[in-house]
């Protein structure tokens, strides 16, 4: 309860403000309409006009609540329309592509902790995959997996699997790297195996490291989704909606995706860190 | 098919030569540091020919690297420009702001626990909106020059940049709080003389995040409306006519850039946390 | 255990003291029903096994740790305030240095904090790190330095500033005989030259003996005084009074207090 | 049945009803065809895919289709549906806009990706840099939907007179307010959606004969879209995966699009393809195509489709 | 300084050892020219200065550290050779638990990574503790325990398997008198039992005459070995042996041999 009361009050003023930005956004259209039509307006009609426009600018904060709710619970699951059925679509690639990035991730940064090759080379390429505008090359990868066989879920996993190794590799190496001189030796006068090393000093050392980068990865993972949705023939999925819903202009159609993709990663997150509270205790590792 | 095993084995080659570099003295030196892993580039991209060459993959799929060098250098001026463009006036002046706005914004909301209890989990929702969907809404908000690409840049590096100087600033351990304690500091002077340098590793962290994530950000948006220039402009228009040499050649330019950017900031980060065990460990 | 009265002004008054932390498995009473009064200028050594409470007693008075029982009044006022008047110098049982500034940079420390001028600044770090033998050790990082030397550079962050109540938890554990002496005749001297209040807490009976007024025997579970020993002493105290007879009988009474103490375990 | 897969040049709508009609009515099935429709998306370039393998035909203007076969991906046109352009230039009467003359100054909305060739045809055409500067105009790329005019964020925008017009219309803009210049009405047109395939498959008697079923089928989907507008677009919609598509635009679109396709057969006028080769050559310095190509049509498939 | 042989089987051999630190500002010889040799079965204390480079030593021998000049032999092989046939337990200057697990966990590390059967873990994990006077917190995380019992801990994990060289930094340094005395007791008693060869570090001139055969004293800038000196105790030895005359005849020695070492700085 406590720890709701904060949220509210800041979700309280971000509406707060929200509204009078639409005010102010959408105004400008209103009263381009009214010298249209060379009519004048008063300040409560254009209030009143900017909650309701069909292309808003901003749309106001219920237009979009409303939006999110139709989405959601307006129809069947299955239905097309529905926001459900296509957060399950962008949910299950984003699963996969997570579940294949940080197992990625996690074997490079072992990779560069233990091996001084990869840890020279590696790195830095992995700096500059990620520099690379993945919006680019989303499509030729759909094509190029296409032409050999492999469409649906698993070019979609692949591209959010390219976007999520990149945080848990950062993450883990500074993790894996994160134990002291001491802690070290320790293990050196025991002539602990590199493995042993790994599995009793590294790892555990590095699992807070690595749940602030699951974090991350995970919403990375669900972009890497949406994008890989774009190309992927605007079919189904949050990406498409936001596709479609730009192509024709729909404002509050994207902004409905949109805080639908933010609740889904939202809810991933909160996930994760429910897992890291209790493994971090189980570790004695909270206080 | 020459051409392909030959790339194989050439592979296989640098690798062991890499390898066994790797654990020479020469590794630790500055020329080491610098050619082992350009010496892995060099490998992937004579890979990455022969394997082009070898398959016969078209050139409007993948195109060799050659091709795309031989791109590279006809087009200086366009790709110049570009540059300039998306990285210099998009990319930068957004991490800028957006880095200064977070680290500003941790240490506003750090001494009231109760906005950091309201405004991260908020925050931790605006984040993950995704770009893809944040950024034509700012292209519709600020125009279609460079600014709109600097807000979705502010946007993308706002909050790893606030998870990360928030979790430093909590980074440090019971002494050494209760020291500035016994000192009856106050706030400011335990910001100034233990929070934040202490926090400094998790800062840079968020800060090398950033500077790939205002990359792609700022090239990213320029798929949504953009004046005729700009490397993400460039890159979508070359797809359509089919002159992937041209796509590469920018992407390759981002790459560069990117690398740079984060080696800047990774060297600075070696300077201001030359204390950390995970730097000095390797010194 | 009756409250033992201190015949000057009381700077530290401790009644009915309790301070209990949770744990995961179960309350821990680190300090229970502590009554101890300390007088403006005495020199008081706790000693007592590890684990006694010793630390957290010290912790309290310095307003770290806050009891879970009981009144504990500092300079009159709150321990907290009395914070706020800066009114504490402590030395930690780690040194606790910050690895990113150099010793002198750490020394300093307080110093900045305090606003002292510049020259005034480096003057006294100049000072102290000499007293504590570390002159040429200025310019090199914490994980530089030796355990023993860390610490010395501790003490001397602790001293550079003129607090009036120093509070001291083991401060010469990691130092050498013949370093602790001189740094224990060095510690009387400044207590001699500034009337300070020196809470401290210590392992070496000898150590105690020496340098305190009153010495506070502490035993565990739950952790409380179980003696309270006056030094008969006089002020001035060369190195071989611990020769004397009357040294060698108050350290035995503080042995078989210990001792005491110790029976239900050991 | 023989499989095929067909590359659209945008998003599942009534712009492509034919091929859906074709598909949902059983035309296909009825020619031992197995079709799949592949939409596309801001994103997919037709040509890439179908160089890439994955589709044997697909749908696209033609400046770009010849402007790939330059670029060396021999890209034949075998059928056209479409007869004359949909492509515009939308302008807010407010700008001061009244003819061509008058672009000079102005920001103009444009869609790049492959559709800018008619505009640059266009403007060396009209003898205007696309620079910018005072005797030039302003190109912005323009992204996925008419925000830029509504914005006044151009002076003009790039409209399909099936789509992205209506949607101008749709927010509220009176037709009065607007000024259009349609591409065919300039003497610019190019031709639009037309089928592509790869040359050397025309090579193949058992792909020559799949792509001959494949036209029939889809002009037999195509002439029944004309006159059953309202329930293509229904079909239309049932195909919409991403369930965005309203009825009422389906609908509009539907009966825009088959003023479009009125009065092909399927088969491509040589004097069409003639003009549009005409109007590349023309663009000045930066032209789409720097030679008249060769052998970018046949009549081959549809000759023995339409029989 | 001449090297000096002991008698039994040498199982530390240091011949014109060196080690310079190069850090920021300049090298820090950390040691020079040290030549030792420790038979098997010795008890050999060290004393001096902090920073003198006892810990450095310690860490050569243990090859965490790789001397700079000289040469250094454990049984007979490289320090590396050694420490891969297991030869050490050391106990580190700071306890140095990892915080993830839990007391019993910390001291089991050792057991589990030498591959152990389980039941002999918990059967050696329930003795150590006990020994070191920590039954009962087994279960408790290291951040739970005060420093001297965390200090403990530490003991016990080198303790808990059976090296034959245990090599100590300030074990004790944390601990107060009478736990000292025990554990001192205790370390004698495993000493005798065993006949494991030990490197002790300790600032105290009692406890370094109390335990070992041989003191080696060393002083600073640069460190090196001032002294040696051999005791004449008996291998017997209750702890009232302190109070006998050949002791307080050691000690002294101990004494003046530390005091000439600082007297070019004190
Ligand atoms: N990593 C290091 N880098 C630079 N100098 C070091 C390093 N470690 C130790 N030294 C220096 O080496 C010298 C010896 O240090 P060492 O830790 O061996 O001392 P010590 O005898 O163990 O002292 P103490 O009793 O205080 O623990 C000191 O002057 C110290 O400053
Ligand atoms: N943060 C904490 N949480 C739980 N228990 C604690 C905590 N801090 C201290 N304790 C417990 O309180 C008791 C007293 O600890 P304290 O540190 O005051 O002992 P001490 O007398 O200073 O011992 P030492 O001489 O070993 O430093 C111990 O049993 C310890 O386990
Ligand atoms: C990025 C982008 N590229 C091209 C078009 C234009 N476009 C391609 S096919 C087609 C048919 C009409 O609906 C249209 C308009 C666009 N809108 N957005
Ligand atoms: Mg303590
Ligand atoms: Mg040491």
């Amino acid at each position: 309860m406590r720890s709701v009361l904060p949220i509210l009050a800041v979700l309280l003023a971000i509406v707060a403000v929200w509204y009078i930005a639409a005010i102010r956004m959408n105004s400008t259209w209103t009263y381009d309409q009214a010298a249209r039509a060379e009519t004048e307006v008063s300040f409560a009609e254009v209030v009143v006009d900017t909650m309701a426009q069909e292309r808003p600018v901003l749309p106001a904060p219920h237009q979009v609540a409303v939006g999110l709710w139709e989405g959601l619970f307006g129809q069947k699951f299955t239905s097309k329309r529905s926001l459900v059925y296509h957060g399950w679509i962008t949910l299950s690639a984003t699963l996969v592509g997570f579940a294949i990035g940080t197992g990625l991730g996690i074997l490079l940064a072992v990779g560069i902790v233990h091996n001084r090759a990869m840890d020279l080379s590696v790195m830095p390429w992995a700096i500059a995959s990620q520099t690379i505008p993945i919006l680019a090359i989303a499509p030729m990868v759909i094509v190029v997996l296409a032409s050999v066989g492999v469409t649906g879920l698993l070019p979609k996993a692949v591209i959010s699997a390219y976007l999520s190794f990149f945080p848990v590799v950062v993450g883990m190496v500074k993790g894996l790297r994160s134990p002291d001189r001491m802690q070290l030796d320790l293990l050196k006068t025991y002539n602990a195996s590199r493995w042993a090393a790994f599995w009793k000093l590294r790892l555990p050392a590095s699992m807070p490291y690595l749940f602030a980068s699951l974090k991350v990865s995970m919403a990375a993972s669900l972009v890497g989704a949406i994008v890989g949705e774009l190309p992927a023939g605007a079919t189904s999925g949050l990406g498409a909606r936001l596709l479609s819903g730009s192509y024709y202009g729909q404002t509050i159609q994207i902004w409905a995706a949109l805080f639908a993709a933010a609740i889904l990663a939202a809810g991933l997150v909160i996930v994760i860190g429910a897992i890291e509270k209790v493994a971090l205790r189980r570790m004695g590792m909270v206080r | 098919m020459t051409w392909l095993w030959g790339a194989i084995l050439f592979w296989l080659g640098a690798w062991g030569l890499n390898a066994w570099a790797a654990n020479q003295p020469f590794a630790r030196t500055r020329a080491g540091k610098l050619a082992i892993p350009a010496l892995f580039g060099v490998t992937l991209l004579v890979l990455w020919e022969g394997i082009v060459r070898g398959l016969d993959v078209p050139g409007v799929i993948l195109p060799a690297p050659s091709v795309i060098w031989g791109t590279i250098t006809t087009s200086v001026p366009t790709l110049w420009q570009d540059f300039v463009q998306t990285i210099l006036k998009g990319g930068l002046s957004g991490y800028v702001i957006g880095c200064g706005a977070a680290i500003a914004t941790a240490i506003a909301i750090d001494r009231s626990p109760f906005l950091q209890k309201g405004l991260l989990p908020v925050g931790n929702f605006v984040a993950a909106l995704p770009i893809v969907g944040i950024a034509p809404i700012l292209v519709m908000w600020f125009g279609f020059d460079w600014q709109s690409k600097a807000a979705v840049v502010v946007v993308m590096v706002f909050f790893p940049v606030l998870v990360n100087t928030v979790a430093g600033l909590a980074a440090t351990d019971r002494m050494q709080r209760d020291l500035m304690a016994t000192y009856s500091a106050s706030y400011w002077q335990t910001l100034m003389k233990l929070r934040l340098p202490a926090a400094m590793p998790f800062i840079f962290n968020g800060l090398k995040i950033a500077t790939t994530l205002a990359l792609i950000g700022a090239i990213v948006a320029e798929f949504f409306g953009s004046p005729i220039k700009g490397m993400g402009f460039r890159i979508s228009t070359a797809v359509g006519q089919l002159a992937l040499d041209m796509v590469w050649a920018e992407i390759a330019v981002a790459a560069l850039a990117g690398s740079a950017f984060y080696g800047l900031v990774a060297l600075i980060e070696k300077g201001v946390t030359f204390w950390h065990p995970s730097q000095r460990a390797r010194s | 255990m009756k409250d033992t009265v201190a015949t000057a002004r009381p700077v530290i008054e401790a009644k009915g003291l309790g301070l209990t932390f949770q744990t995961n498995d179960g309350p821990v009473h680190a300090l229970t029903d502590v009554n101890l009064t300390i007088g403006k200028g005495e020199f008081v050594s706790f000693i007592g096994p590890s684990g006694c409470g010793k630390t957290t007693f010290l912790r309290c008075i310095a307003a770290l740790e806050h009891p879970t029982q009981g009144a504990l009044t500092v300079n009159g006022t709150s321990p907290d305030a009395a914070r706020q008047a800066r009114a504490y110098g402590y030395v930690f049982q780690a040194a606790g240095l910050y690895p990113w500034r150099t010793i002198a940079g750490n020394v300093k420390l307080p110093l900045e904090i305090m606003g002292y001028s510049k020259a005034e600044q480096n003057e006294r770090v100049r000072k102290v790190l000499s007293l504590v033998d570390l002159d040429g050790f200025g310019k090199k990082f914490p994980w530089q330095l030796s355990g023993g030397m860390q610490q010395r550079a501790s003490i001397a962050r602790a001293l550079a500033f003129d607090a009036d109540i120093l509070l001291m938890d083991e401060p010469f554990g990691a130092l050498d005989e013949i370093v602790r002496d001189r740094l224990n005749e060095e510690l009387l001297k400044l207590w001699a030259a500034t009337g300070k209040t020196i809470g401290f807490v210590t392992h070496s009976i000898p150590e105690a003996v020496y340098l305190s007024t009153r010495i506070v025997v502490m035993s565990p579970r739950p952790g409380r005084i179980t003696d309270v020993i006056e030094s008969t002493l006089p002020k001035e105290r060369p190195l071989e009074i611990r020769d004397s007879r009357e040294f060698i009988e108050i350290a035995h009474r503080v042995r078989e207090g210990l001792r005491a103490g110790h029976g239900d375990e050991v | 049945a023989d499989d095929v897969t067909l590359q659209l040049k945008w998003v599942t709508q009534a712009q492509f009803a034919g091929y859906y009609v074709a598909k949902d009515k059983g035309f296909y099935e009825e020619e031992g065809l197995n079709v799949t429709i592949l939409p596309g998306g801001p994103d997919i370039a037709p040509t890439q895919v179908i160089a890439g393998g994955g589709a044997d035909v697909m749908i696209d203007w033609m400046p770009s289709a010849l402007a790939a076969r330059e670029k060396g991906l021999p890209l034949v046109n075998i059928a056209q549906p479409f007869k004359s352009s949909g492509m515009m230039l939308t302008c807010l009467k407010e700008t001061g806009v009244t003819g061509p003359e008058d672009f000079k100054g102005k920001t103009l909305g444009v869609w790049f990706f492959g559709n800018e060739y008619p505009f640059l045809s266009w403007m060396a055409t009209l003898g205007i840099p696309t620079t910018g500067g005072a005797d030039g105009v302003e190109v912005l790329k323009q992204g996925f939907n008419v925000d830029p005019l509504l914005q006044k964020q151009a002076a003009c925008i790039s409209t399909m007179t099936y789509n992205e017009y209506w949607q101008v219309i749709d927010a509220g803009i009176s037709p009065d307010d607007l000024v259009t210049f349609k591409y065919q009405d300039e003497g610019v047109a190019t031709m639009e959606d037309g089928l592509y395939v790869l040359e050397g498959n025309l090579q193949d008697q058992a792909f020559e004969d799949k792509m001959v079923r494949f036209v029939r089928a889809s002009m037999k989907g195509w002439k029944w879209a004309e006159e059953n507008p309202d329930e293509a677009a229904m079909i239309v919609l049932d195909n919409d995966e991403t369930g965005a598509q309203t009825e009422t635009h389906q609908k509009r679109m539907m009966g825009e699009i088959a003023k479009l396709t009125a009065g092909s057969n399927g088969a491509l006028d040589p004097a069409d393809y003639e003009r549009t080769v005409a109007t590349l050559l023309a663009g000045g310095s930066d032209p789409v195509i720097s030679k008249a190509p060769e052998g970018a049509w046949t009549h081959q498939i549809t000759d023995k489709a339409l029989q």
